[in-house]
């Protein structure tokens, strides 16, 4: 009998900003996104939980992520900030639909 | 809350401090009683002024005129309990023409600045004067 | 901190706001690199505006100029690392010539406000001029 | 064989404000003062390790009380606050020399 064993592995990288995400340090988010981008990532958990003020210079830098993300065939999760002013934010803007939404980190992995 | 109340902040048009917008504006509703789930109020005007601030960085001055600045006074008027920001740059003008709307239902990476403070003030206005450009942002508290 | 960074701050002379002058000067602190103990130095400055912020509004205005105002400018000085945050009034002048330090050892209940200033900061001038008081308070960074 | 047994009740009031004590809220904090003078306590705990910021005027108000529980035969103990740059200005201004001061609430209360 033969049995064929395959391992696959799959990397989803989380990253997880602490702090306003605004005009003023989005580059650097955008910065290290497009390292990973470059590396070969493409499945990515946005951690926002830590995440006290997004304005849409950081909003920017989540749909660019997601369309990379997407074109190569990978996607991107959203943890929920736990500010719930930033959350009404994310569902006035319809982020909420664009991106599959969790509440924590741990859900969002599993959701792959 | 009992006199109209203004506070003038001038800075220059630079991302770097807009920060002290947002502080001003945090510490200013401290002062206000009363205000219903003050927290997300304080948020939503916080970003509304901020997408303003940052539009005049942006698009008023853009590249060109890095030596802007952006005057902004806060009326706190009691009686009626409204908060007005008024903004003032010396950048080129909006063209409130061209301005378009986003589409929510499709991803777009830019656009949602204008889009947010209409949504999170109740009256946005904007007009060009002798010396430049105008915002008054107007929020019932 | 590359060019000299003004940020210019006018609010009425009265208490309730002096919150907002605090937050101004730990946001600007924010954006500045390398700070020695960054917590005490932004503490050691807010509390020293405050005070001379307070003393206007106690003494300068008193109780005879409720619409009075404090203009202040905050000046970050890049190449040399220094902050100066210059005061103006138009209330009655300070006298220099009556003032006096606090006696440590003998607790009292007011005259600590100038003698923090004078400590919290490395310099602290102050001029009458045509329009009113000025202060200059400078800390190096 | 007589015995006395007397009980002694020394009454001590612990008063921790949360948060500035400074020029527009002072009066606050003395009126409430104030208030427990004039029901005739005269031992104060102030618990200051939740105030991040003490200005003059707060000041002003520690040593009113100092002065006042002292004629009437009392005493006013310091919890030191939490802030570092708030506990180096009781040292500046000689108050930790002034005012017997602890660490905890608890301490203060014992010392008495
Ligand atoms: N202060 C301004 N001065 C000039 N043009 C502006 C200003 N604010 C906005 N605009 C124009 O309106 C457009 C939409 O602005 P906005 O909704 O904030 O989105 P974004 O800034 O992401 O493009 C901008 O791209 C710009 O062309
Ligand atoms: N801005 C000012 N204008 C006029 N007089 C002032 C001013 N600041 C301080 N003074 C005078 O100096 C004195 C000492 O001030 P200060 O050390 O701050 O203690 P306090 O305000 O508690 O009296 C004040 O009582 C007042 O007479």
């Amino acid at each position: 009998m033969d049995i064929t064993v395959d391992e696959h592995i799959i990397r989803i990288v989380t990253v997880a900003p602490h702090g306003r995400i605004d005009a003023f340090n989005a580059a650097t988010l955008r910065g290290r996104l497009d390292e990973l981008l470059n590396e070969g990532v493409n499945r990515f958990v946005l951690d926002l939980s830590d995440v006290p003020f997004l304005d849409s210079a950081g909003m920017a830098v989540l749909i660019s992520l997601l369309k990379r993300a997407r074109q190569s065939g990978g996607d991107v999760k959203l943890v929920w900030p736990a500010e719930e002013a930033a959350r009404r934010i994310l569902r006035l803007t319809k982020f909420d639909r664009v991106f599959a939404m969790s509440e924590t980190a741990d859900m969002a992995l599993n959701s792959f | 809350m009992t006199e109209v109340d203004t506070v003038r902040l001038d800075l220059p048009a630079t991302h770097k401090y807009l920060n002290v917008v947002g502080a001003c504006i945090g510490e200013l509703l401290e002062r206000v009683e009363g205000l219903h789930e003050p927290t997300v109020l304080t948020y939503n005007i916080q970003l509304a002024v901020h997408e303003i601030c940052a539009n005049i960085v942006d698009h008023a001055y853009g590249e060109k005129s890095p030596a802007g600045r952006i005057g902004i006074t806060f009326t706190l008027q009691p009686v009626t309990r409204t908060m007005h920001v008024d903004l003032h740059d010396t950048g080129a003008a909006f063209d409130a023409e061209r301005y378009q709307e986003p589409d929510l239902d499709a991803a777009q990476v830019r656009g949602y600045g204008l889009f947010l403070v209409k949504e999170l003030m109740d009256d946005v206005l904007y007009e060009t004067e002798a010396n430049g450009n105008h915002w008054r942002l107007t929020k019932q508290l």
